[in-house]
């Protein structure tokens, strides 16, 4: 009665190209700048459920913004935009050098992917607590935390606001909205929808945003958050940094090669869309639509950032050993800052000249920062935080077992 | 008054969410049903379902979501309906909650309650019965409470939910409704006949990291905690032993000064607990009792616990370390 | 700039009625049976989209089978259903009466889901390997399982093939594929999935099933299960059944009140469809697809059963104080051995007569076995598992400090 | 012929894939690339995808899978990326993985290896750092062995395999490279030139449950495992005390008889490993020693170990029991 059936077999999925192929982004499709509607901000997930399928995009070939989700901002604050991307760029440089110097243990920058978090913070007021990932340094930069004190972390050095307790970029800027940053994956996905929904308790105004990897979503946090934050409506933006790689597996290996990251967000009724995520004006009108969905108490977006990791994982691998060479500059979404430049450039405000003048600005910045937090130490010479400081705040106060370890240390 | 000890603990929560509207309760089947024991029950509707609400299935998303509640600035009180169910939290317990504070250099932090009914005697089998109470001590950063009785519970709790810190509070679900002392053939007192269900109306704490004398003896000390501290003073007048038994009450911070000077008066020590033995409570015990105690010791510290296996369903009080087991290793300890 | 937002607030879900209320399901969209268009086994889940989101039924109010979705079953093979059906609804009543005669320690019943397990166990192989939850009796009745070894699982007693260790219904039965049930929510169905992924490394031929309750489709597990079977295309049928009831929270506590709980496969391009889980033809033809598509290398389906938990939670709750009064016989999907009943009676096939004939000849065989079930023991009385067996097959050879323990331990 | 660890757990995969084409290998990384660290290096390439292959990441999703897998007939060896990160499979380990066999009367079961790198020394601050080891040995039904040299390593590993029972394989990975010994200022001696970088290329097996005398001493016998028993044997060589060394190897099942014959000899007992204190391993080891020793101690047992801290960053070597904290516990419990 059963028809015969074949043996089966495993299908392990695999990108397109490793070392050696050549890149081809051929079967990425990538819709025109100004071609996606942009929904009113009670649209329905299943009313807007064609946006986790395509991708916002503002900016197009020639530079110019346009579409519907154009037009939010005005020339200084691009302008800022611009700057602050290229102050993340120098920053992440001459980390990884100081890394390479042997200054710090480890680094991990945001190459490439500058404007999904430096455009996202744009959208965002103060008071608003954001829930980020390694990568989301522009958080910081953009909402105008101090250089120097990220680097203080970097270096673990005497002025660490955290206390040489974690790896370098672990940030924690409670005043600047920025959470703590954990090294285990996902797990702030659902604490920002916890965060969203006491601020809703409290009957608040301040909004969480969630920020997680593209492989990182196959983490169980990441389900529990979009469970908790569909039941509570919580006001939450969750984003989705999808810039197709996790270590050395690319973005299939969690997606399922099927649909897309956005999409998850409709087995949960939450209005999903992606966007350009090296498209500063895309990615801040999104961040501005989803943020303002959230305070007039309409729940959560999910928001996919289509992005490019342009650089290693982190100062522990060599993705040429893993990535096909030239992937990188095969990316057809391109860089965000050479976008934004052209943008400005095409609208007169702009210039080839300035740009270099402002890089050379920058990088002064940077050092001046660079120079000013080694003069607090670095984690391998000058001054550094005190051993007395592995056993505070374990507890708020010292419990007695603490303390006669403390003695027994010597501190 | 006399409370049962989910009168005492409901009221806890009652008083405490009286006094700080910061306070909020969840948990599966906590809101309207008011919780599987009912530890919960009148919450929802005294205080509103933004205080006091059901949860998804998802233990992991309940102490998560409470997670960034208490960095929020909120102070949940989160309940996992039996503690065998604790484990899809565990990451976010021992690499979230018990961190926080020190990783980001007192910048955020969780004050934050985990309750659970724990340990055996309900014929729950291998998943209504675990007593996980040493997975959470080996934890930097957190705090680990088990009451025995209704007056303490409620003590404990709100002593826990005060705390600027996160902490586990293990319910000995067997003496929900009266002092189990290991003789399940034989009916139970219930807590309103017995002087530890009477239970002050109004607002106290009992402080964490105080252990209780709650029999003094000469010959051996007991220490132990939740449950067995009702079968420990059984099994010692059954066996007819001066013990001195200490209810530890919080496991961290552990009273060492009132196990040391006990352990010293004495010259021995039994440690009981449910628990599997290996890597159990009552190894650290043991540990800091004969390296605290050693030229005191007249006899091996000796342990008591659940054996290491599963937690089984029909053969629960020969797994149990009920009043005989106890007393023949109390006799033992004797001899030497 | 920005408009001014007023307070949040929480949303918490509840449920349209409770304990007072009366029950209502008007909101409750039931497409007609036959309505269902029928997908080709290898339609993409794009392409069957729909289908999340209407009921696959076949059975009509007349008892006739209608629709691309009848037709498969042979009136032996649907006299079998019904008898499946009969001794599993008899089984639940004789066992949770033994379990308030005090013969074990507790009980829960399949009570208005007997359609779900009993049809889809009829639509798999020998050999195929579920992994079931405590709902799921139905697929060892219908696959031939001694109901005198359920039992004496049930009673804990001296023929318990697992030796008295886990609670009433917490059966295992390999040779029947039925993997051992576990008391924590949610984990089965990730396994399920690696099973699977086992079947395809091997080259068998051989799929597995999931079960899930909605409530349960809030764990971790059920997400890892999702990402794995898209991910490596897992020859596997992910079932939740949706009874409405997790203990005393509704379906839209998990569910978030928006989409479906078979919309969640969407995200993960997993083709997905809800079917009327109280008609017995319709879960077969619908578990006779998925299952094709499995062991033809299609990769999961996912389906969400749609039914109602007439009953209990368990033995240990009392629903009326969390549920309205009459829910259960208003719930308009009706009762599956009723429907299947009259299905027969129309075709001519059954009478009234014949179905209270097979009643009484069910109970006798229920009554039979448990009489037999019972010489062997229940929890409280007669022989009983050996207290050695606590320290057996902890691990395949007893390790020395197992042999002192139990040494110890007298035995 | 001379390997490093990493070389030798690459082998160790190699022959047991090759010999038996049930065994898959699978985790985060593991496939094209071959592991963070590189320890399934070549085999994709060698076996194909269908027997090591990448994982999403989902420590749960790994566990979890390979349960089923081993249920169904295969014999999975898994790898999560650091021991860190094996929290969120730690449902899938406690309450399936160890309790499976046991639950379903024999008739499923989980062979099963999880291996992921632990302990401290690489500046990994506290999220690749810890030694989770007691939180496996508290429960009933896992295995938990730890390696110390590249010899063992792959011996080890062989044995995890062929056992039917889920064995978790914790990987000193401060050790891959060289036997580090706490002097973190000093090169380490690379494995190539270390006589236990030899390592037979024949296949292999040391037995679970055997622990090794690494040091033959009169004085006092140090137990301990991993990393520390290299810096245990610096610490005794730099006090100059006669100490007898033990490497456990197997911290579950125990090889209690070597521990019990060193330390009758010895009278004396100092544990030593990198985990927090506080109901770490060390704990389980004094509770047995103490009272399996009682009377043949001169000293109380003492324990050496991490702090009770999350494991810092910028202080690492204030936190890791390095052999300056060894040699003073040695000389203080030779003084008693
Ligand atoms: C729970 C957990 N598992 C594994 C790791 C190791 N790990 C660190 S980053 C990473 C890849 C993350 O990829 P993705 O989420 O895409 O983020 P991206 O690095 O691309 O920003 C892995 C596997 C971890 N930190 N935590
Ligand atoms: C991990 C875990 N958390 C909580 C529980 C307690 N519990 C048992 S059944 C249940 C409700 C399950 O509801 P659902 O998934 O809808 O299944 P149903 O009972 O309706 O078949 C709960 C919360 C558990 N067994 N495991
Ligand atoms: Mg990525
Ligand atoms: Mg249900």
């Amino acid at each position: 009665m059963h028809k015969a059936f074949h043996p089966l077999s495993l299908h392990v999925p695999e990108p397109g190209c490793r070392p050696g192929d050549e890149p081809d982004f051929s079967e990425f499709v990538i819709p025109r700048a100004g071609e996606a509607r942009k929904p009113a901000h009670d649209a329905t997930a299943q009313s807007m459920r064609d946006m986790a399928f395509s991708i916002v995009r503002v900016l197009n070939k020639e530079g110019e913004a346009v579409g519907p989700w154009a037009g939010d901002l005005a020339i200084d604050q691009l302008k800022a935009g611009l700057r602050h991307m290229m102050v993340l760029r120098a920053f992440d440089a001459r980390m990884l050098m100081a890394q390479r110097q042997g200054k710090t243990s480890f680094y991990m920058q945001s190459l490439g992917e500058e404007a999904v978090s430096c455009a996202f913070r744009m959208a965002l007021k103060d008071g608003d607590m954001n829930f980020p990932t390694y990568r989301q340094g522009g958080l910081l930069i953009a909402g105008g935390y101090p250089m120097e004190m990220m680097m203080n972390q970097i270096y673990s050095n005497a002025a660490d606001p955290i206390k040489g307790r974690q790896m370098p970029i672990m940030y924690s800027a409670k005043d600047h909205g920025f959470f703590s940053i954990s090294g285990n994956l996902g797990t702030q996905y659902i604490q920002a929808v916890g965060w969203a929904m006491a601020s809703a308790i409290a009957g608040d105004t301040k909004i969480a945003t969630a920020w997680i990897g593209d492989g990182s979503t196959s983490t169980s946090d990441f389900h529990a958050a979009l469970v908790f934050a569909s039941t509570y409506h919580a006001p939450v933006v969750l984003n989705v940094v999808n810039n197709q790689w996790a270590i050395s597996t690319f973005q299939g290996m969690a997606r399922g090669e099927a649909a897309t990251f956005a999409a998850r967000g409709h087995g949960f009724g939450i209005p999903s869309l992606r966007v350009d995520g090296n498209d500063y004006l895309a990615v801040h009108a999104v961040a501005k639509w989803a943020a303002d969905r959230a305070r007039s108490g309409l729940g959560p977006t999910l928001i996919e950032h289509v992005t490019y990791r342009a650089g290693g994982h982190s100062t522990s691998d060599d993705p040429s050993s893993y990535r096909a060479k030239g992937e990188s500059s095969a990316w057809p979404l391109g860089d965000p800052i050479e976008r934004l430049k052209t943008h400005l450039i095409t609208l007169g405000e702009w210039s080839t000249e300035r740009h270099t003048q402002a890089e050379t600005e920058v990088m002064d910045e940077v050092r001046a920062a660079q120079k000013a937090a080694e003069a607090n130490g670095t984690l391998t010479s000058g001054k550094s935080p005190s051993s007395r400081d592995i056993f505070e705040e374990v507890y708020a106060e010292m419990p007695p077992h603490l303390i006669k370890q403390r003695q027994e240390a010597g501190y | 008054m006399r409370m049962t000890m989910i009168e005492a603990i409901r009221n806890a929560h009652d008083l405490a969410m009286g006094a700080d509207d910061k306070i909020v309760v969840f948990g599966e089947d906590v809101g309207f049903f008011g919780g599987v024991f009912r530890c919960t029950a009148g919450l929802q509707e005294k205080y509103g379902k933004n205080r006091c609400f059901d949860a998804p299935i998802s233990e992991l998303g309940i102490v998560g979501a409470a997670i960034g509640m208490a960095s929020y600035g909120l102070k949940p009180v989160v309940e996992i309906q039996f503690a065998d169910y604790v484990y899809p939290a565990y990451d976010q317990i021992v690499s979230e909650a018990a961190r926080l504070r020190h990783r980001s250099g007192g910048d955020f932090t969780c004050p934050l309650v985990i309750r659970m009914p724990a340990g055996g005697g309900i014929f729950g089998g291998q998943t209504h019965s675990q007593s996980p109470e040493a997975l959470f001590t080996h934890v930097a950063g957190l705090k680990t409470v088990i009451p025995s009785n209704p007056r303490d519970a409620k003590g404990l709790l709100l002593a826990a939910i005060e705390d600027p810190d996160p902490v586990i509070f293990l319910e000995p679900k067997r003496l929900y409704n009266g002092p189990f002392d290991g003789h399940h053939d034989q009916p139970i007192v219930p807590w309103k006949k017995h002087e530890l269900g009477e239970v002050n109306e109004e607002y106290y704490t009992t402080p964490l990291g105080k252990a209780e004398i709650v029999r003094v003896g000469m010959d051996v000390t007991i220490l132990t905690y939740g449950t067995m501290v009702h079968v420990a003073q059984t099994a010692a007048s059954e066996a007819g032993i001066d013990a001195e038994i200490i209810d530890l009450r919080t496991l961290v911070p552990l009273d060492t000064d009132t196990i040391e000077a006990s352990v010293k008066k004495t010259g021995r020590c039994v440690i009981v607990h449910e628990a599997t033995k290996t890597c159990g409570f009552g190894a650290e015990l043991s540990a800091l009792v004969q390296s605290s105690c050693f030229f005191h010791l007249e006899a091996p510290v000796t342990r008591v616990t659940g054996w290491d296996t599963p937690y089984p369903h029909a053969q629960e009080w020969d797994y149990f370390p009920g009043p005989a087991r106890v007393a023949q290793n109390l006799k033992k300890v004797m001899e030497v």
